[in-house]
C-alpha cells in the first residue's frame, strides 16, 4: 500500500459493546455501537464482530467472528456504524441485533485508505454493501468528492442515501443510470483524469475499476474481502494473490494500491 | 500456577498451538499492549521448513460446525528467512520461544534440528510429524517406525527438548506416543487437526485450494480429550494437550486426563486474548474435579 | 430418484445408519403413520450380536458443539432374540431391510452371517468391524490384513450383499476398503462414529458409562466427507456414505464425491422424519452441483 | 408400567409451532404454545422441544432436543403448557422464547400416570421443576388429590401456585413446611394409607418416596428423568437400570411403578 495508507492500532483482546441503533436502508442494516474502550479508526479499517447468540444456524454455523468496514465513526463520539447485508448465517445474526443487545467487537484492523497524492481529486467508487468504508471515507476527506455507486436494484439503491452527492447507477435501471458504476466512473474521469480513485465492492467491479485505471494510469485504491477466520494476522488464511505473492489481506489490506495485483478475481476472493 | 516443563519455567500452562497465533503480526495490529498482556506461557512459532513455501492457494479456511477447517500449507519464510526475520524479533517476546519445524524428509528434520540448536532463544523444538515422508509415502507421524527412525537421527543432534506433535489420523496414537517416548522424545503435543474436506456450495468442487484440510476447534474437542488420556496413559513423559480448548474447564480437563501443559488453537480466532483468559479460569477451576496426578512436568 | 443398490431396488437414495433408529419403538410411538410416512428407502437395523447384551451403562449420551457422543455399548437381544422377534416386525416394514452384524471373532461374524443368509427378508447384510478382535487384540476395521481374514471365511457363506462398515479411527481407510473390495465385500459404508471422550462437568471422572465414546453428528461431517471422497476413489464397489447429514446438500456432496446412498443418523434425533425431508431436498439439488459420475450403483 | 398407563401416540416428525406466551413464577418460565396439529397428550407424557435459534450457547451447544413433561393441556383447546427451569444452555435458549417466535415440538412421548387402583386417593408429590406433570394430571384427576410439594426457598415455591391446594415444605423454611416434602407425605398418607401416589422431582426425592412407599406398601408411580437425545426409542442413550434389566425411559417411561425398580438414584439420572 501507499506510504499514506493508515493503521490504527487496536486494544488487545475483543471487548463487548452495547449496540444503540439498528436502522435499515433497503435490504442493509445499518448498526451502530458505543465503543468506548477503542480509538476511533481510520477509513477502510474493519472490526471482527460476533453476536453472543452466534452458532445454531445454517450448518451450525457462525462459529468464527465476522469481518465488516467501519461504515461512520463520528469525530467525537464514541460511536461506531456498520452496515451489513443479510448473506449468511453470521450476518442474519448480527442483522436481528437491536438496541440494547451486545455485540463482540475487536478491532480496529488492517490497514485503511491513504489520501490522495500530489493534490488529486478523491474519487469514491462503491458497489452493493462495498460502499460502507466509502462513508467514512467521505465524513474525513477534506475539500470537493466525487461518489459514484453501483447497486443491483432501486431497493438496493437506498444504500446510497449513506453517503453524500452520490450518482448511482443501477443493474435493472429502475433508478439512476441503467448500467455499470464503472460508466459513471469513466464520466467523472473524463471530467477530471486529476483524481485518484477509492473503490469498494464486489470482485468483478473492483477489477473493471483496476482495468480502468490501470489503462488512464489513475492511482486506484482497492478494498478487498477475502475469508477471514481472526482479522489480526494469526492464520494466514485470508491470504490473496499480489504481485509479490500471498499478503494477509487481513494485515496487509483490506486497502490495496491497484498497482500491486495482477488481478482482483481469484478463487475465495469477495462475496 | 507457574510450572516447569522439560526445565523451562513457565508462569502458567496455556500456550499457544503452533500456526494459530503470529505474534510479529499481532505486534503490528496491538503495539505495545500485545507484549504486555501477552496471553501465553510461552510461544510456539507456524511450522518452519527447510525452504520457504508461499502456502497453499485460496480459499484456504472453512467454517463448520463448532469448528473450522483450514489448509493453510504451511506458508513461512524457510529456516533462514525465520532466522534471519522472525527469530530475532520472537526472542524479544516477553515469553519462552518454542520453534515448530517441519521436514519432507529425515535429513531436512535434521538440517533443521541442528540450526536451531545453536540458538540460545529457543527453548526448545516441536517437530511437526503430520506429513508424509516424501521417500516413504508414510505419514511420519502416523506409523511408530518411522518416528523413530526420525528420532534416532535427530536425538542426538540437540540437548534442547524435542516435543513430537503427533497426528490424530492414526489407528494408533498411543502406539506412536511410545515409540516416540522410547526414542527420546522429551515429550509429546496432540492433537493436531482432523482431516477433513468440504465442497463448494454452489460449484460442488472440493472448497479449498489445497483439496483437503485439518479440522479444529470446539467440534474436535471430545476427540482430542480421548486421545490425550489415551497418550497420557502410554506414556512417561510430558504432553501437551491440544484441541478445541475455549475454556479453562475444557484447558483443566485436558490436565486432568494427564497433560502438562495446554495449548489453545482456534478460540484465539475468535479473540486474541483467549489464552489470558483461559489461564485465568483454569486457575479458578474447582479442586473438586480430579487434578493431575502423574509426576510428568518434566 | 429410484435407484438400485447392489440390486435391491430403492425408492430414493437415503437410508438410515444403523443403530439410530429403532422402527419397532417408533411404531409404539407414532402408530401407523410411521409406516404410512417411512422416512427411509431401506431400514438397517442396529447391530445384532451372537448373544445378547445390555449395553454399557448410562450415561450413555454427551452433547458437544455441532454433535454428540454416545457409549451404548450395542444392546441388542442377540441372534435368537432377534430372529424370533424383530425380524418378524421388520420384515412387515414397507422397505428393503439390511440387517447390521458384528462378532468378537470370526467364528461369530460367521455365524451370524449364515443364519441371516437363508432369511429372505433380510435384503443385505452390513460388517460392523469397529470392534476390536478378542483374539488379536486389533480392531478389525483398521487393518486390511483383518479384514481380509474376515471376508475370506464369510464371503463364501452367502450370495446375499455384504456390506463392510468401516471405521474411521483408522490410518489408512482407503487401505482398507481396498482390502475389502479384494475379499469379496459387495460394498462399503462409512463412517462409523470417531473416538472422542468427555468428562463429569463436576466430578471430572469419565461422563460415559463406556468411558469412551462415538462422536457423530455435523462435527464430524467434513471428515465423514473426506473419507468417503478417499474411499470412493480407492474402490469399485458402491459405497455408502454417512456422518451427519442434515440436508439433502450434505447428502447431495457424499454422493457427488462417489457415493451410491446416504445414510442418515444423529438428524433422526432431532427429527425422526428428517430422512425424508432429506430425500425430498435430495431431489431438489442444483444440478449444477457436480453429480456422481462414477457408474457404482452395482 | 401399571395396565393403565397412558400412552397416546405422536404425529410422525417435529412440527413448529407458535409460542403464544411466557410467564415467569419465581425462577421458572411457564411456555405456551398452540400444537393445532397434536392430540391431547396423557397426563406424563412429555415432549422434546427445540427453539429456533439453537446452538452457540455454553460449549457451542446445544444441538439436541430437550425433553419436557407436559405442564397442562386444557381440554378443548390446542394450548399446551410447559415449565421450564433455566439449567443449562438448552433451557436457557428455551427460557427466552417469547409470544411469536416458533418453537420445534414432538410428542406427546412416552407412558403417562395410570388411574388410581382400587378407589385409591391420589397424591401427588413433587419436587422443584418437577411439579410439571402434576399439575395436568391434578386436572385430570377427578375427585379431591392431595398435593405435597417441595422447593428449594420461598421463591422457587412460587411454582407451587401452579397446582391447587398444595401443601408446601421449603429447605430453607422460608415459606410453609420447614423441611423435606416427604414428611409432608407422611403426614398424608398418616392420615389416609389407601392412596397411589404420583411423584416426580429430582432422584434423591423419589428415591426417598419410593423407599418410604415400598416400606408402607403403597403403590407409588415415579416420573424420572435421563438424558435423552432422541425422546422415541432410536438411540437407547435415555436407559435407566430396572429389576429387569435397563429399560429406554422414553419409550418405557418416564413414569415408572415404584416396584419395578430397586433405586431411582444413579449414574446419569434426573438432576
Ligand atoms: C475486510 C472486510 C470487510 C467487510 N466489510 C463488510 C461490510 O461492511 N458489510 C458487509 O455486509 N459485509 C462485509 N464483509 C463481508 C462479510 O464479512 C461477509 O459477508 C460475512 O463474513 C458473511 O458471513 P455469513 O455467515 O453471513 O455468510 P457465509 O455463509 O459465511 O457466506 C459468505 C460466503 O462464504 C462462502 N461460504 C459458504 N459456506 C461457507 C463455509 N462453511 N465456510 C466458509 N465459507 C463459506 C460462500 O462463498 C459465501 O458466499 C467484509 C469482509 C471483509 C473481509
Ligand atoms: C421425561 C423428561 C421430562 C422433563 N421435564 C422437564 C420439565 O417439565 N421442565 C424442566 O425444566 N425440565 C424437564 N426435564 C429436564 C430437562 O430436559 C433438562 O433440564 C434439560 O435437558 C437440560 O438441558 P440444558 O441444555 O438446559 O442443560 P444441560 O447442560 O444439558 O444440563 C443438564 C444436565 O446434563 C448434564 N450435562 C452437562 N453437560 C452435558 C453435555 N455436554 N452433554 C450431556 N449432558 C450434559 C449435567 O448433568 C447437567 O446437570 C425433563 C427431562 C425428561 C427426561
Ligand atoms: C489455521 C491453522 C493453522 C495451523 N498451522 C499449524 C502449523 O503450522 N503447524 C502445526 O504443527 N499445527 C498447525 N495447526 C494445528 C494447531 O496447532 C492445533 O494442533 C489444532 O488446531 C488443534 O487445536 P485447536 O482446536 O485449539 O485449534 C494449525 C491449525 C489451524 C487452525
Ligand atoms: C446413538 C448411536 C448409536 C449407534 N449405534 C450403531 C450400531 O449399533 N451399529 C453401527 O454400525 N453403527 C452405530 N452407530 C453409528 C451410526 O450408524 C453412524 O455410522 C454414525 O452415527 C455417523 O452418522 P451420523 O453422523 O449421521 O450420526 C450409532 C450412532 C449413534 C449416534
Ligand atoms: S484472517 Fe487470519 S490471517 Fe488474516
Ligand atoms: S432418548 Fe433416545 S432411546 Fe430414549
Amino acid at each position: 500500500m501507499s506510504a499514506t495508507a493508515h493503521r490504527v492500532t487496536a486494544p488487545f483482546g475483543t471487548r463487548p459493546v452495547p449496540v444503540t441503533s439498528r436502522q435499515h436502508h433497503g435490504p442493509y442494516v445499518v448498526l451502530a455501537c458505543a465503543d468506548t474502550a477503542g480509538p476511533r479508526p481510520a477509513a477502510g479499517q474493519f472490526y471482527m464482530l460476533m453476536g453472543t447468540r452466534w452458532g445454531g444456524g445454517e450448518d451450525e454455523r457462525p462459529f468464527l467472528p465476522r469481518a465488516f468496514s467501519v461504515l461512520r465513526a463520528p469525530a467525537g463520539t464514541s460511536e461506531l456504524q456498520f452496515l451489513v447485508e443479510d448473506v449468511g448465517p453470521g450476518t442474519n445474526r448480527l442483522s436481528e441485533l437491536a438496541p440494547g443487545d451486545e455485540l463482540s467487537l475487536l478491532g480496529p484492523l488492517g490497514l485503511g485508505y491513504g489520501g490522495p497524492r500530489e493534490g488529486r481529486r478523491a474519487l469514491l467508487v462503491g458497489g452493493g454493501v462495498g460502499i460502507a468504508p466509502l462513508a467514512i471515507w467521505q465524513d474525513q476527506l477534506e475539500g470537493e468528492v466525487g461518489v459514484v455507486l453501483g447497486f443491483r436494484d432501486c431497493n438496493h439503491a437506498a444504500g446510497a442515501a449513506l453517503l453524500g452527492n452520490a450518482r448511482v447507477a443501477t443493474d435493472d435501471g429502475s433508478i439512476g443510470h441503467h448500467g455499470l458504476v464503472t460508466e459513471l466512473l469513466e464520466d467523472e474521469l473524463d471530467i477530471d483524469t486529476h483524481a485518484e480513485v477509492y473503490a469498494c465492492g464486489p470482485p468483478a467491479m473492483l477489477e473493471a475499476v483496476r482495468l480502468l485505471c490501470a489503462v488512464r494510469e489513475i492511482p486506484a485504491q482497492l478494498a478487498l474481502e477475502s475469508g477471514m477466520a481472526c482479522g489480526f494476522g494469526a492464520c494466514f488464511g485470508c491470504v490473496v494473490p499480489t504481485k509479490s505473492g500471498y499478503i494477509r489481506l487481513c494485515v496487509d489490506g483490506p486497502v490495496l494500491d491497484a498497482r500491486s495485483v495482477d488481478t482482483v478475481v481469484f478463487a475465495g476472493g469477495g462475496h | 500456577m507457574s510450572v516447569e516443563f522439560c526445565g523451562i519455567e513457565l508462569a502458567h500452562p496455556i500456550i499457544n498451538a503452533s500456526g494459530t497465533f503470529d505474534a510479529i503480526a499481532a505486534r503490528r495490529v496491538f503495539a505495545d499492549q500485545l507484549d504486555e498482556q501477552f496471553p501465553f506461557a510461552a510461544f510456539v512459532s507456524k511450522t518452519v521448513t527447510l525452504a520457504p513455501r508461499q502456502g497453499n492457494p485460496p480459499p484456504r479456511l472453512w467454517e463448520l460446525a463448532g469448528g473450522m477447517m483450514n489448509s493453510i500449507g504451511l506458508p513461512n519464510k524457510g529456516l533462514h528467512g525465520y532466522l534471519a526475520h522472525d527469530l530475532p524479533e520472537l526472542a524479544a517476546l516477553p515469553v519462552p520461544l518454542i520453534v515448530n519445524v517441519m521436514g519432507f524428509n529425515r535429513d531436512e528434520v535434521a538440517q533443521l534440528v541442528r540450526a536451531f540448536a545453536e540458538h540460545e532463544a529457543v527453548a526448545a523444538l516441536e517437530l511437526n510429524v503430520s506429513c508424509p515422508n516424501v521417500e516413504t509415502g508414510l505419514v511420519m507421524g502416523a506409523d511408530p517406525r518411522e518416528v523413530v527412525r526420525l528420532l534416532d537421527a535427530i536425538r542426538p543432534l540437540t540437548d534442547k527438548p524435542l516435543i513430537v506433535k503427533l497426528t490424530p489420523n492414526a489407528s494408533d496414537v498411543p502406539a506412536v506416543a511410545r515409540a516416540a517416548e522410547q526414542a527420546g522424545a522429551s515429550a509429546l503435543s496432540l492433537i493436531n487437526t482432523i482431516r477433513g474436506m468440504a465442497l463448494h456450495p454452489r460449484t460442488g468442487a472440493p472448497w479449498l485450494g489445497g483439496h483437503s484440510g485439518g479440522v479444529s476447534g470446539p467440534a474436535v474437542r471430545a476427540v482430542a480429550l480421548a486421545q490425550v488420556s489415551a497418550v497420557c496413559d502410554a506414556v512417561q513423559i510430558p504432553v501437551i494437550g491440544m484441541g478445541g480448548v475455549a475454556t479453562g474447564r475444557h484447558a483443566h480437563e485436558l490436565m486432568a486426563v494427564g497433560a502438562s501443559l495446554v495449548a489453545v488453537g482456534t478460540e484465539s480466532f475468535r479473540n486474541p486474548a483467549a489464552g489470558e483468559r483461559i489461564a485465568a479460569e483454569l486457575e479458578l477451576q474447582s479442586p473438586n474435579t480430579r487434578i493431575p496426578v502423574r509426576g510428568n512436568l518434566g
